[in-house]
């Protein structure tokens, strides 16, 4: 039961605050909204038995990615800038797209059967530890494994290069 | 013995080939040496390969090698030695060689000799193999090739634009005729299988299965070859404007030899003609037209080549004419005379030509008898040979043929007589116009005037000689029988090669037909003696022509501005439209208009591409809800 | 392996080349189009002989499940295609060595790779591969047109090139695709099979996909407006690429491809192919006719000699086929030829228009002479190469229809008509201040113009090794036909 | 585990369909180009949770690797694209995407 709760809080934070990202003015405040987002998110993960992957999410989402956007937003100064004009038009087209996105979504998960998390025959309490994660990616995806290496090192030098000042 | 048959050809390829490419260093006389006698040695080997042949030694085929090869089709380069193709040997050779030794007379002074006699000898080497061909293929290789010989050496003298143009006309016309020869073969292979001519006409079987319409059509685009060759209406057109070329290539190509190749392919084919009415009846009315329009033509030339032309083209005619009557041994007969004394004539006219320093209008000429006692003298045989008059060699041949169209047709019978009046009139009226009366050159022409050389001089005297004695090869029945000589022996000659009429003449019809030919070249000499040497009547100058008849003669019957206007510019114009309008705006214009039609639709479509990302985010994502409302 | 080799040869070298630099490009192309001469020599030795008939197949696995390999196999008229790049191909090459252009590295680089192309359009047994070969080589000759090329609006001329053939081969991949639809794999056995298994209907449709593909690139009129202006754009050697070669991927593809797999869909439904390729004939002498500048002159005529060859091919007879295998060597070599001619007369006069030379034979005798043995093979006549090969076709046409052959045949007459009107234009009468200083020809001019009429004249007298080197391939495949 | 009774699949896949459609909304409805990229990292955290919770359904951990490699690649493409941004910025002085609309015919 009481997971049940931790459930429904923690969706309740999510959604609370990636809607708080959406409508704050000031790109700080959505940064940290979105922080607390991942951060339910996390928690998710955890009731999911995906521990490491939550302590990965909060590490790369929370304490990496996030830092950077309020790096450039800090850096940028966007934190002073106007918040640009929006047409009722922009905005009641854009409310419309996204509502029905997520209605329709929602419809249809609804016209699926109920399917249960947990499958009795199946289940191993093990399965998101980090060490046996830490097995499955070293050996069955050990060539993807170190191909996204590969990646965030491209991903760097793209990085580096593109914030050179003198790149104009 | 056949085998020999092979080097007859090759002599006179090897002179071609060693002149072209190493003659540059030799003398000119060492240059006309070598390409004589190699004439000279085919000429000697014809000889025995036609003594066998003479001895009833059986038709041969000679395999040189493997030619083409296409499925069931297979042609080799291989030689038919028969009758009628060795003794077309023997005067090709025979004829070629005495006009290449009067060529080193002719040409001597001519910076382009050794080039000269090098073609000269190209084109005999292709006149030999268009007669030992064994198959259609084969005969057209020679076929088509003495046509280019004959574009080269028309044009020989390549700088006078009016040669050029002679010669383009000469290839280009028989061209057309080609292309009747190219259908008829492909349709004799469509229907028969082969194209060789011992499988089609000597084992015979194979032609007996075309079907009569088929065969007319064969007969007929076969004979459209020969048209172009032979010059027959309405390809005639080349052949006069084909006296461009030096004197000795007339004589050797445009009257002995080359024109004479579409008798010998029709003669050839004699078994596909002999029972086809249609074809055959075409040949003879084609035949007996031009040669009509031959010979009134070449009443009012002036240009003493000219005349000869024209006549070269109603002598043409006449052995058509006994052709399409079915007397295939006939036209191969009058074929051989007419060499001898048409190449005599034509060298007699290079000789008065080569006398008068290139002059060849018969009005600046006259009274070269006393200057040029030879050739005179052998002309003056040469004329009375083509008349018609007993016993020279032009006498046998015609009267045969007129005999014939006596027994076929009466109308054509009739014509053949006028034919043989106008050609005794213009041959005499070219002869008193050239030798005899008042010398109407220049003075300088007069000074120069000298008899030839005796390399021109001695082939003159042994063509004169040929056209005395030519006709004995085929002397008629009633004249035979009289002088107990071998009568006919040219139709017993040539029994295997070619089919045979059946006539049954007897011998006084045979007598009398001789008595009204030669009473008609008789009266017709006369009447050109009576105006001309008697009352010295001289030719009308261009502008003094009066008589609608005349200046309708004198133009040739405007045949070449009617074919300018119905064909020539068509054509061109057709062309021009094609290349002004068709082209750039009808066909591009639709391929580069299915350019501008994606451009144009590409430009209405990137009015969508705004650059906004709101709107590109905005119709993803309907585009998602529509897919997945959709599932 | 042969075959392989012959692929792999100027494909690693055009990699060595690219690599090199430009400082030895030509004498290494030159040398590689000898070795591949001497490599297609000895393939044609041992189809000839008969012995290891599997030096001249190679075949493996490519992508299995949609039944595409890489299968190629040397059969007889595989071998006088290759036979027929290789010739030309060091005549090509050395017909430029007396040119300085911008890369000469790059230049013959993308030379080699475009021969690597073709010899595998040529050899190829699989469907697929052929095509891929086909509009491979359309690269390489894209860039050497529009890089080498001095004429105004070249770009635009080789866009237009490109797309249009383009454009067309898209119809041959549709009809691929359909025959492949009940085939199940690229193998041209297969497909052959899938492709007569076909209602006479539907191989007709299939047939029009072909046709229009390769109507294009042959080409046949009315497709054939890029052809002219492309010729004229292209550096002379890029020209002879084109006309030499490229163009025969397609004649040679109605050989292969279409006349096995769509046998009774030709027949009945293609006679509108025939009709097209006759009016070719007829359209481009035409134009031929009111050309003045010599290089499109070369570029119609080279319309025209190519409609007999396609009606010809059509026609889908043995003398038919052998003629069109005899053609494609034949007008490959005298188009280069006359590419050849164009070139020496463009580098002294600077210009192409015909009308304002005349008198060249007056000059220089033995170019007027090797210039007429050219012509001649372009006129057809007997003892050139371009003889046989014509009166094959026109034997074969006939057996379709009479009607078209006397149409097609008119190429005889109009061939004469243009050819020595703008023979005459050009060497004879009397030289003009123009033609007055034609310089005489150097070596490499006349071996180059011997080398050619040497080919021609020997292919046109004893043109029995080429053909009975086909004849048998021939055969066989009119029997799977039957 | 009676832990979850109650929770089933379906309520992840609300869960992540209302993350998701907020995401588009916000990339909809702002025009600044850093929030939307924020949005973006939201819809992919949405797809992971979906994963996530199919991964503890059929107890395979091919979700979960997924699921770590969305998270690499999420890492890389911020860290390129704020670089992007950045220069964008540096330049154009703006980060709003209704300025930054040049990449057009």
């Amino acid at each position: 039961m009481l997971s049940e709760y931790i459930f429904w809080f923690l969706s309740f934070v999510a959604v609370f605050s990636a809607a708080g990202m959406i409508f704050s003015k000031n790109p700080v405040y959505s940064v940290l909204s979105l922080i607390v987002t991942f951060f339910a998110v996390a928690g998710h993960y955890f009731l999911l038995g995906a521990q490491f992957l939550a302590a990965v999410h909060i590490i790369v989402y929370a304490g990496a990615i996030m830092v950077l956007f309020l790096y450039v937003i800090m850096m940028l100064n966007l934190n002073e800038l106007e918040e640009e004009k929006k047409s009722l038009y922009t905005k009641a087209l854009s409310f419309f797209a996204g509502g029905v996105l997520m209605l329709v979504l929602i419809a249809v998960v609804r016209r699926t059967e109920e399917l249960q998390l947990i499958q009795p025959a199946v289940y191993n309490a093990d399965l998101g530890l980090t060490q046996h994660l830490g097995k499955v990616l070293y050996k069955e995806f050990l060539v993807p494994f170190e191909l996204a290496s590969v990646l965030f090192l491209s991903a760097m030098v793209g990085a580096v290069y593109l914030s050179k000042k003198d790149l104009a | 013995m056949e085998k020999l048959v092979t080097l007859v050809p090759l002599f006179p390829l090897a002179g071609f080939l060693y002149i072209i490419f190493f003659g540059k260093g030799f003398s000119k006389g060492f240059i006309g040496t070598l390409a004589s006698s190699t004439i000279l040695l085919s000429f000697i080997v014809s000889v025995l390969v036609f003594t066998t042949q003479m001895h009833g030694a059986h038709p041969a085929v000679v395999k040189v090698f493997d030619w083409i090869t296409a499925g069931s089709f297979k042609v080799d380069f291989s030689f038919l030695v028969d009758p009628l193709s060795s003794i077309y040997l023997l005067f090709i050779t025979g004829v070629g060689f005495l006009i290449h030794v009067y060529s080193t007379g002719y040409m001597h002074d001519d910076e382009g000799f050794s080039r000269f006699m090098a073609y000269l000898n190209l084109f005999v080497f292709f006149m030999l193999i268009l007669v030992l061909g064994d198959s259609y293929v084969t005969m057209f290789v020679g076929w088509e090739g003495v046509g280019v010989c004959s574009f080269m050496l028309i044009g020989f003298w390549y700088k006078d634009m009016k040669n050029n143009d002679a010669a383009k006309k000469a290839f280009i016309v028989n061209r057309i005729g080609d292309l009747g020869l190219i259908i008829g073969m492909c349709l004799l292979f469509a229907y028969t299988g082969t194209l060789k001519f011992d499988d089609l006409f000597i084992s015979g079987s194979d032609i007996s299965g075309i079907p009569g319409g088929v065969a007319t059509a064969i007969g007929i685009s076969l004979f459209i070859g020969a048209m172009g060759k032979s010059a027959q209406i309405p390809l005639h057109t080349w052949l006069p404007d084909a006296m461009a070329g030096p004197t000795p290539v007339s004589a050797l190509i445009h009257a002995a030899t080359m024109v004479t190749a579409g008798i010998y392919m029709v003669a050839r084919s004699s078994e596909l003609y002999a029972f086809n009415e249609v074809a055959s009846q075409v040949i003879v009315w084609a035949g007996i037209l031009t040669s009509i329009l031959g010979a009134t033509i070449a009443l009012t030339q002036n240009d003493i080549k000219k005349v000869l032309a024209y006549s070269t083209v109603s002598q043409l005619g006449l052995m058509f004419v006994a052709l399409g009557m079915g007397a295939y041994s006939t036209a191969v007969f009058h074929v051989i005379t007419h060499a001898f004394f048409k190449a005599l004539l034509f060298l007699g006219s290079g000789s008065v030509i080569h006398g008068m320093g290139g002059e060849q209008d018969i009005r600046r000429m006259g009274g070269l008898k006393k200057h040029m006692p030879v050739t005179h003298l052998t002309f003056l045989i040469g004329t009375i040979a083509i008349a018609g008059v007993f016993p020279f060699a032009g006498f046998f041949s015609k009267d045969q043929i007129v005999a014939v169209a006596f027994e076929e047709n009466k109308i054509v019978f009739i014509l053949s007589l006028i034919v043989s009046a106008c050609t005794a009139f213009y041959m005499f009226r070219l002869y008193f116009l050239t030798f005899h009366g008042k010398f109407r050159g220049t003075h300088e022409q007069e000074h120069h005037l000298h008899e030839s050389p005796k390399s021109m001089t001695i082939p003159l005297v042994i063509l004169a000689a040929l056209s005395v004695v030519g006709g004995f090869i085929g002397l008629p029945h009633a004249v035979g029988e009289e002088m107990g000589m071998h009568w006919h022996w040219l139709d017993h000659f040539l029994q295997d090669a070619v089919v045979m009429p059946s006539m049954h003449m007897t011998m006084g019809t045979e007598l009398l037909l001789m008595v009204i030919a030669t009473v008609v070249a008789l009266s017709s000499i006369a009447y050109a003696w009576s105006i001309y040497k008697k009352r010295g009547v001289l030719a009308d100058e261009d502008k003094d022509m009066k008589s609608s008849a005349q200046k309708l003669l004198y133009n040739k019957y405007w045949i070449d501005e009617i074919y300018d206007t119905i064909i020539r510019k068509p054509v061109d114009r057709i062309s021009d439209f094609f290349g002004k309008f068709m082209e750039p705006k009808l066909i591009d214009g639709l391929v580069e208009g299915t350019g501008s039609l994606t451009k144009a639709t590409g430009g209405i479509f990137r009015m969508l591409q705004s650059g906004s990302l709101s709107l590109y985010i905005f119709v993803f994502i309907i585009g998602l809800i529509a897919i997945l409302l959709s599932l | 392996m042969l075959t392989l080799l012959l692929i792999a040869i100027p494909l690693f070298m055009a990699g060595a080349i690219f690599v090199m630099g430009s400082k030895s490009a030509r004498q290494l192309a030159l040398i590689t189009g000898v070795v591949e001469l001497l490599v297609t020599f000895a393939a044609i030795w041992v189809e000839k002989s008969g012995n290891n008939p599997e030096l001249l197949t190679f075949n493996k696995q490519w992508i299995g499940p949609l039944g595409i390999s890489y299968a190629f196999s040397l059969d007889g008229i595989s071998l006088v295609m290759v036979l027929l790049t290789t010739l030309l191909l060091p005549v090509i090459i050395y017909s430029s060595f007396n040119k300085t252009f911008r890369n000469p590295h790059v230049f013959y680089g993308l030379m080699l790779l475009m021969i690597a192309s073709m010899i595998g359009a040529f050899t190829t047994s699989d469907g697929l591969m052929f095509y891929i070969f086909y509009e491979f080589a359309l690269i390489p000759i894209y860039f050497m047109i529009l890089i080498w090329s001095h004429a105004e609006g070249r770009a635009r001329i080789t866009l237009k090139f490109f797309l249009y053939t383009l454009f067309g081969s898209l119809f041959m991949l549709v009809s691929l695709l359909y025959v492949y639809q009940h085939s199940h794999s690229f193998a041209l056995e297969d497909l052959y099979a899938a492709g007569q298994a076909l209602s006479a209907y539907e191989q007709g449709w299939v047939f029009a996909g072909f046709f229009i593909a390769f109507a294009v690139k042959i080409p046949v009129f009315p497709f054939h407006t890029w052809q002219p202006a492309t010729y004229n754009a292209a550096p002379t050697a890029g020209a002879m690429l084109l006309a030499g070669i490229m163009l025969k991927m397609a004649s040679y593809g109605l050989i292969r491809l279409v006349l096995p797999m769509l046998p009774e869909g030709v027949a009945e439904y293609g006679t509108w192919a025939l009709v097209l390729a006759s009016v070719s004939v007829l359209y481009a002498s035409g134009m031929a006719i009111v050309q003045k500048k010599f290089k499109l002159l070369i570029a119609y005529s080279s319309i025209a000699h190519l409609g007999v060859l396609t009606a010809g091919i059509l026609s889908g007879n043995a003398q038919g086929i052998q003629g069109g295998v005899m053609e494609m060597l034949s007008h490959g070599i005298i188009t280069v030829g006359l590419f050849v001619v164009y070139d020496i007369i463009e580098s002294r006069m600077s210009h192409d228009e015909m009308h304002r030379m005349g008198g060249i034979r007056e000059v220089n005798p033995q170019f007027a002479f090797l210039f007429f043995v050219i012509v001649m093979g372009s006129v057809a006549l007997p003892m050139t190469s371009g003889f046989v090969g014509e009166f094959l076709l026109l034997l074969g046409l006939n057996q379709y229809s009479t009607a078209l052959t006397i149409v097609a045949g008119l190429t005889v007459v109009l061939g004469a008509v243009y050819m020595l009107r703008s023979f005459q234009a050009m060497m004879l009468g009397t030289s003009n201040a123009h033609t007055q200083h034609f310089a005489p020809l150097n070596q490499q001019e006349k071996t180059l113009l011997y080398i050619i009429v040497a080919m021609i004249v020997i292919l046109g007298v004893y043109p029995d090794p080429i053909l009975s080197l086909s004849n048998p391939s021939v055969e066989t495949l009119l029997q799977g036909i039957h | 585990m009676q832990l979850f009774h109650n929770i089933t699949v379906n309520h992840y896949l609300v869960l992540s369909a209302v993350l998701f459609g907020l995401g588009a909304f916000g990339v909809l409805f702002r025009r600044n180009a850093i929030i939307m990229f924020m949005c973006i990292e939201l819809m992919l955290n949405a797809v992971n949770l979906t994963l996530v919770a199919f991964s503890k359904m059929w107890n395979h951990t091919d979700g979960q690797v997924f699921v770590f490699f969305i998270m690499v690649v999420a890492a890389a493409e911020v860290a390129v694209g704020l670089a992007i941004l950045m220069m964008l910025y540096r330049n154009l002085h703006t980060t709003d995407t209704n300025v930054l609309n040049k990449l057009k015919f």
